[in-house]
């Protein structure tokens, strides 16, 4: 990889947090090409949501830096990372249950996003083109009228994913996207992504390996915190520290 | 497909809704009550403007704030001072020490209005005080808050506290503010007298149409993106972050607005019952606002119309007959509400009332009505059913 | 006119007949006997008050509920016995006294809203009610529109005189400077730390304090003067205060609650009210409040009022007899009882003098009434619609009563707006 | 202010002065120790909780008449017995209301403060209706009233250091309850994951009602406490409810150690400003800063930070 192309999507940079002394995350360091679909594997406690969390703010970091198309996240709220174009997926899915399909879509649409601009912000022909198209590509057609708490579960993680896909962020971030997931939704699941992976970076944390090499165009293995290994899914596939790590003891 | 997804600002039975609250108020009330009921039932109302304020901020955003007794006192004192200074002329207060100022200011040996009071010879920025300086307070207090991400419990304690401060020191500085007796015997409004039969009875519809004026700026709110942002808010505050809203805004703004609706209700309070006093700031108040709105329903503007006239009203004719139940029956109703109808008033109505008149009126083709805690005004939209 | 108008009274029950029997007698212009027959009620009512042939309505404002009922249920008390008796007698005019009580639960808008109700719904004739200046202020626009007539029975802080109300408690002067020219003359004190209760009567009551101390004795001084939060309870820091002072007198207008939490942390701390270093002066504590503290926490104080249950007259004997059989004999009563009591005879009074309920005559026919048979002795109302009225000192005793040490030789006048204090 | 007072004089009102920020210290604790547990452990806001501790105090008025009229002898001794029983029966009204009301509530803590206060207005009529509207006195043992002369001019109320034993004791025997016996590793465990402990075979129903009863039952300790220095009447709880939640909330609830060192800050601060300012500013200033401070910090004073 090269370090110094000034092109990176994302610059993460001896990034640490401490929680009273523990380091969950520890001088971790990665960089993510435009068009890149990075997935962070490792054991549970490695340190990888909270790396999510770091990245869009969720997380106050205790030092280091992460910088978006050279603007620094550190410093930035929740929501002014949102609008930058960093998009973020939980691990259960966070839909508005007692709101319509609908309206869960409506609410991420990027538009109106100001406290008066949502005061008076018009259902027009736009806006509601735009729902019905990503409503097809999330399967949820047939269902823009149903209250959120009606979906299955895989409908719901599927609308959570339309909903970032409707804001057109420039970093997706997608946290075990197919966990709980039947057999026939985590295929439609995969499929779903690798449609949308398309045109935009994308950080994935999987723990499913065959969904992992399907999708993934470089991986990082975390453990306690730090980078053991990176590169392509064969390399780290063949690292000795991996195998230890994960098979070792 | 293409279901009926228009955003309208009220629908169908919504309009029917607020058409029965606007006879209630304007017709069946005025006629059948006399002066002095209408007078109560119109002083029931002003705490009507906080009640809705409450369901803005409590049943759609989530924020409980047990201070608005503050922004109504604020509300009520603004516009107290401009009556008490029109109230205070030379010739009216001619055995005073210093005649011309207010009488209370002459009890505490205060010899010249505070500079502070002076903009409040003024009715229209009395008029813009009632407004704007409970929104000022609410902003700051909101900013401070908000923006910490203090939520929940802790919202409610420190605006609890906030009410006892405020009480203390409106008491405490009673040169400035009529301490514990407050600003009283106010009687004319540019020259028109409040307290005649007449004044009051007018009084009433003023009061009237301004609630109904919140109403609407409610029901707007709610209609519109920002009103669904609340909710959303409410049940998922980080989702809502991660589409890229700042969060304690739309918080801020909705406190912000109830505290503009609770100032308007005091202003309309002082105006209709002749004073304010700090017995409206505290914090004994201000739960029982909190009160109102829960047994109308948290969730609906309307409701909480009902629900005030129903617990004033019942405290009034309770008091009337046996003053030592009183006490027992508000804090029996107030638990029956929080234990078996948390949705209050609307939600007996949309859960029980409306579902069994529909399937008596439909015979047994009706579809029973989606479990939705509030049609009576609409938090969310009412579901039609999913297109094929 | 019906039977019914003839003063036997049907309804009363014994325990009142004999109350009544064994009450005043003598006012001066209460002849026995006055028959309704007599006084028409198209004559004696021409403003649509509640009058009928043989009963007249009055209202009963007070709080019995929320803060202020602990205050206001011996007013209530005391104004129902007034009323039995005065019923027991023969009425007022040959009417029966029939009365709607109200609550104004201790809070100010209901106060209002109560009135009102009184007044434009009920027609009352004339209403015994209020306790707080608060709920006083916030009455008071309603009784001079609607012309109503209140008496109120709390001693007060003054700068009041409103056509529509007669004050049957003292005003602050009344109460005050007899009370600090007492302890200046016969116990020699010159210094004074004035504490308070933070609203409208302690400040008022200490203005006129401080001026005359500082102004009309010689070589006085006030040498602090303090004020708490209604409700408050931790005095220890203001006792520590007192100590590094040393006042010759602590001068305590604490009310409610706080007083029982004040002079219990007071003789906690060690300061001794019986051996007087400092002593404590009130004007706030009437024998009421001392059941709420404990007589032997407060023993040794000085209270200054126009009335103290101990009083040895036959009046009050004869009351305070008459108010335990009503009440139970576990009653105590305190000054604003004591003038609550006063409030109908003196309505009764003025409305037989006047030969009629229009609150108009009333109001003319009030200054000059006097009663020979209040429970405090003599009273007579002043032009400013206040009572000439003794005041008095007394010692709190461990029993919870005062014993008197202290009265006025004349009556003092009232002065609601003095001079030389503003 | 301090001219004209010799050295002694001045050392003697300070160190009565800290004796007395020691007291309202030792109130303080009394007061928020059984909230702290509530609010703390179980995250129910129990706005009754003025009127436990007024039940507290009703029951030391009632002992103390019936050891006056049965056993005058053993009068001097019955404040331990009310305190008992005292806690006894503000501890069964707890576990009571635990089981009609609260334990229907857990998923709703907002609305807990409503019916809970819903409750404070009942418990209020009712005490009305009991014992009247009066406040009634309680007569306290001669030997806990009084002072204990340290020195010529230092005196020390014994009210005040019977308050501070109590309320040591009550915060040592919490401290044991909570963090060395086996119940309260099952409270905290419910505190931290409900689920979870249910799970592991902990009888979640049984540990809340125990832990709200003696929350309860430590306010009524309190209230009898209290008896000593402040006064017994249906409306009396009321003053102590803002005071009370805000030294919890400073804090920082779930820590017990944050409630006393909230309640030690709070009443120095309260008493020092009591010394030099006017009583109503003190309080309005105390209760500022306090706020002041939790909206900067609103996670209270001690509050761990958690990996969400």
């Amino acid at each position: 990889m090269d370090y110094n192309n000034p092109n990176f999507v994302l610059m993460v940079e001896d990034l640490t947090v401490s929680f009273d002394g523990f380091k969950a995350v520890n001088g971790l360091s990665f960089y993510v090409e435009p068009n890149e679909c990075r997935v962070m594997i490792g054991p549970n406690g490695a340190g990888k949501t909270t790396v999510l969390d770091l990245i869009c703010g969720r997380t106050k970091a205790t030092s280091g830096s992460v910088s978006f198309k050279g603007k620094e996240l550190l410093t930035m709220r929740e929501d002014q990372i949102v609008l930058a174009g960093v998009g973020r997926k939980f691990q259960t899915p966070s839909v508005y249950e007692d709101l319509s399909v609908f309206e869960n879509l409506e609410l991420s649409f990027p538009r109106g996003h100001g406290v008066f601009g949502s005061l008076f912000f018009r259902r027009d022909a736009e806006v509601k083109e735009r729902i019905a198209e990503i409503a097809e590509t999330i399967f949820l057609a047939d269902l823009l009228d149903e209250k959120a708490a009606f979906l299955s579960h895989g409908q719901k993680q599927w609308l959570e994913i339309g909903m970032l896909l409707i804001q057109d962020p420039e970093l997706l971030m997608l946290d075990e996207p197919v966990a709980g997931m039947s057999v026939a939704e985590r295929k439609k699941t995969a499929e779903l992504l690798n449609r949308i992976i398309d045109h935009r970076s994308v950080i994935v944390i999987e723990h499913d390996m065959g969904f992992v090499e399907d999708i993934a165009t470089r991986v990082t293995v975390l453990h306690q915190g730090k980078t053991l290994s990176e590169g392509s899914m064969e390399r780290v596939k063949n690292d000795p520290k991996v195998i230890e790590v994960y098979l070792g003891h | 497909m293409q279901t009926d997804r228009k955003n309208r600002f009220l629908t169908r039975e919504e309009a029917v809704y607020f058409a029965i609250l606007a006879a209630v108020v304007f017709l069946i009330l005025p006629l059948a009550l006399d002066p002095f009921r209408l007078n109560l039932f119109g002083k029931y109302l002003t705490y009507a403007f906080v009640a809705i304020g409450l369901v803005l901020c409590w049943g759609a955003g989530g924020i409980l704030s047990l201070g608005q007794g503050v922004f109504f006192g604020l509300g009520g004192y603004c516009m107290a001072m401009f009556l008490k200074l029109e109230a205070s002329t030379p010739e009216n207060t001619a055995i005073q020490s210093t005649p011309g100022i207010p009488d209370f200011m002459d009890w505490n040996q205060i010899t010249a209005l505070p500079w502070w009071w002076e903009p409040f010879h003024s009715l229209f920025f009395s008029l813009l005080a009632v407004v704007v300086v409970p929104v000022v307070f609410a902003f700051i207090v909101g900013v401070a808050m908000f923006r910490r991400r203090v939520g929940g419990v802790y919202f409610a304690i420190i605006t609890q506290a906030i009410a006892a401060i405020l009480t203390i020191l409106i008491i405490g500085q009673q040169g400035f503010t009529g301490g514990v007796n407050g600003i009283t015997d106010l009687r004319t409004l540019n020259g028109w007298d409040i307290r005649t039969d007449e004044a009051k009875t007018a009084l009433y519809f003023v009061n009237g149409a301004l609630l109904f004026a919140c109403l609407f700026a409610a029901q707007y709110v709610r209609r519109s993106k920002l009103g669904r942002l609340l909710i959303a808010m409410r049940d998922q505050e980080d989702r809502v972050r991660f589409s890229g809203y700042d969060v304690a805004s739309f918080k801020i703004f909705v406190f912000c607005l109830g505290a503009a609706f609770a100032g308007i209700g005091g202003a309309m309070f002082t105006l209709q019952v002749g004073f304010m006093s700090p017995t409206l700031v505290g914090i004994v108040p201000s739960i029982e606002m909190v009160i109102f709105a829960a047994v109308g329903g948290r969730l609906s503007i309307l409701g909480a119309v009902y629900g005030t006239l129903l617990v004033n009203w019942a405290k009034t004719t309770f008091s009337e007959s046996f003053p030592e139940l009183w006490l027992l029956g508000l804090g029996a109703l107030f638990i029956a509400v929080v234990m078996t109808f948390p949705n209050g008033l609307a939600g007996l109505w949309s859960e029980q009332i409306m579902p069994r008149a529909r399937k008596l009126f439909a015979g047994g083709t009706a579809r029973p009505a989606p479990a939705s805690p509030d049609t009576a005004a609409g938090l969310t939209q009412p579901r039609k059913a999913a297109a094929e | 006119m019906t039977d019914s108008s003839k003063p036997t009274m049907p309804g009363v029950s014994r325990r009142a007949v004999l109350a009544g029997g064994a009450a005043l007698t003598a006012s001066l212009f209460a002849p026995k006997g006055l028959r309704a027959q007599d006084f028409p009620t198209a004559a004696v009512n021409t403003t649509g008050l509640a009058v009928t042939d043989d009963t007249v309505t009055i209202g009963i404002l007070h709080s019995v509920t929320g803060t202020m009922a602990i205050s206001e249920t011996g007013s209530v008390q005391a104004e129902k016995l007034a009323i039995e008796q005065i019923n027991a007698q023969g009425g007022i005019l040959g009417r029966k006294i029939e009365y709607i009580q109200e609550d104004g639960a201790s809070d100010w808008p209901t106060f209002a809203e109560k009135a009102k109700k009184l007044l434009v719904n009920d027609k009352v004739a004339s209403v015994m009610g209020c306790w707080t200046s608060a709920s006083r202020k916030a009455v008071l626009p309603v009784f001079e529109q609607y012309n109503g007539f209140l008496y109120y029975p709390t001693f007060y802080e003054g700068l009041e005189q409103s056509p529509n109300v007669i004050y049957t408690g003292q005003e602050a002067t009344q109460q005050i400077i007899a009370g600090l020219d007492w302890v200046n003359q016969t116990k020699g004190a010159k210094t004074f730390y004035l504490l308070g209760s933070d609203y409208i009567w302690p400040r008022t009551s200490n203005k006129i304090a401080r001026k005359h101390i500082e102004n009309f004795m010689e070589g006085c001084e006030v040498v602090g003067e303090e004020y708490y939060p209604l409700g408050h309870t931790q005095f220890n820091s203001v006792i520590n205060k007192i100590r590094l002072r040393k006042p010759d007198v602590i001068y305590a207008i604490v009310v409610g609650g706080s007083n029982v939490a004040f002079y219990k942390q007071l003789k906690a701390a060690g300061i001794d009210m019986t051996e007087e270093k400092p002593i404590l002066l009130t004007i706030s504590v009437t024998e009421d409040e001392i059941r709420g503290i404990g007589g032997e926490n407060i023993e040794g104080a000085y209270a200054c009022m126009k009335y103290f249950q101990s009083l040895e007259n036959d009046n009050n004997l004869e009351f305070v007899k008459a108010f335990k059989e009503m009440w139970g004999d576990d009653m105590v009563i305190g000054d604003v009882t004591q003038a609550a009591y006063l409030g109908p005879w003196l309505w009764k009074a003025a409305v037989e003098k006047a030969g009629s309920f229009d609150v108009d005559k009333v109001r003319e026919a009030s200054p000059g009434i006097e009663l020979t048979s209040a429970p405090e002795g003599y009273v007579k109302v002043h032009e400013n619609h206040h009572l000439w009225s003794k005041t008095r000192v007394g010692r709190a005793k461990a029993d919870g009563q005062y014993e008197v040490v202290y009265e006025t030789a004349d009556l003092v006048e009232p002065d609601p707006f003095p001079e030389g204090y503003q | 202010m301090f001219a004209g007072y010799s050295m002694g004089e001045l050392t003697a009102i300070f160190a009565m002065q800290g004796f007395a920020g020691l007291i309202l210290f030792s109130v303080f604790v009394l007061m928020a120790l059984g909230l702290a547990i509530i609010f703390g452990q179980m995250g129910v806001i129990n706005m009754a909780h003025g009127e436990f501790m007024i039940l507290g105090a009703y029951v030391t008025y009632l002992v103390s008449h019936v050891f006056a009229d049965i056993m005058p002898a053993l009068f001097s001794m019955y404040f331990f017995v009310a305190m008992a029983l005292a806690f006894v029966a503000a501890g069964a009204l707890g576990m009571f209301v635990e089981w009609a009301m609260i334990c229907h509530l857990y998923k709703r803590p907002l609305d807990t403060l409503l019916a809970t206060w819903g409750l404070s207005l009942i418990l209020q009529q009712l005490y009305r209706s009991i014992f009247g509207a009066r406040e009634v006195g309680v007569t306290i043992p001669d030997w806990m009233m009084g002072s204990l002369p340290l020195t010529d001019m230092i005196e020390v109320p014994i009210n005040g250091i019977f308050v501070m034993v109590l309320a040591v004791g009550i915060s040592i025997a919490i401290y044991v309850l909570m963090f060395r016996s086996g119940w309260g590793r099952q409270v905290r465990a419910i505190n931290q994951n409900r689920v979870m402990a249910d799970a592991v075979g902990i009888n979640t129903a049984w540990t809340d009602r125990m832990t709200f009863g003696i929350g309860c039952g430590v306010a009524g300790v309190a209230g009898s406490a209290f008896t000593m220095i402040g006064s017994t009447g249906p409306t009396a709880g009321q003053q102590y409810i803002v005071d009370t939640f805000l030294v919890v909330v400073f804090g920082g609830a779930g820590s017990l150690l944050g409630t006393i060192a909230s309640a030690f800050s709070i009443s120095q601060a309260q008493s020092i400003m009591e010394f030099f300012l006017s009583g109503s500013m003190a309080k309005v200033l105390t209760l500022l800063v306090v706020v002041g401070i939790l909206m900067l910090r609103p996670q209270g004073l001690f509050a761990l930070k958690l990996r969400k």
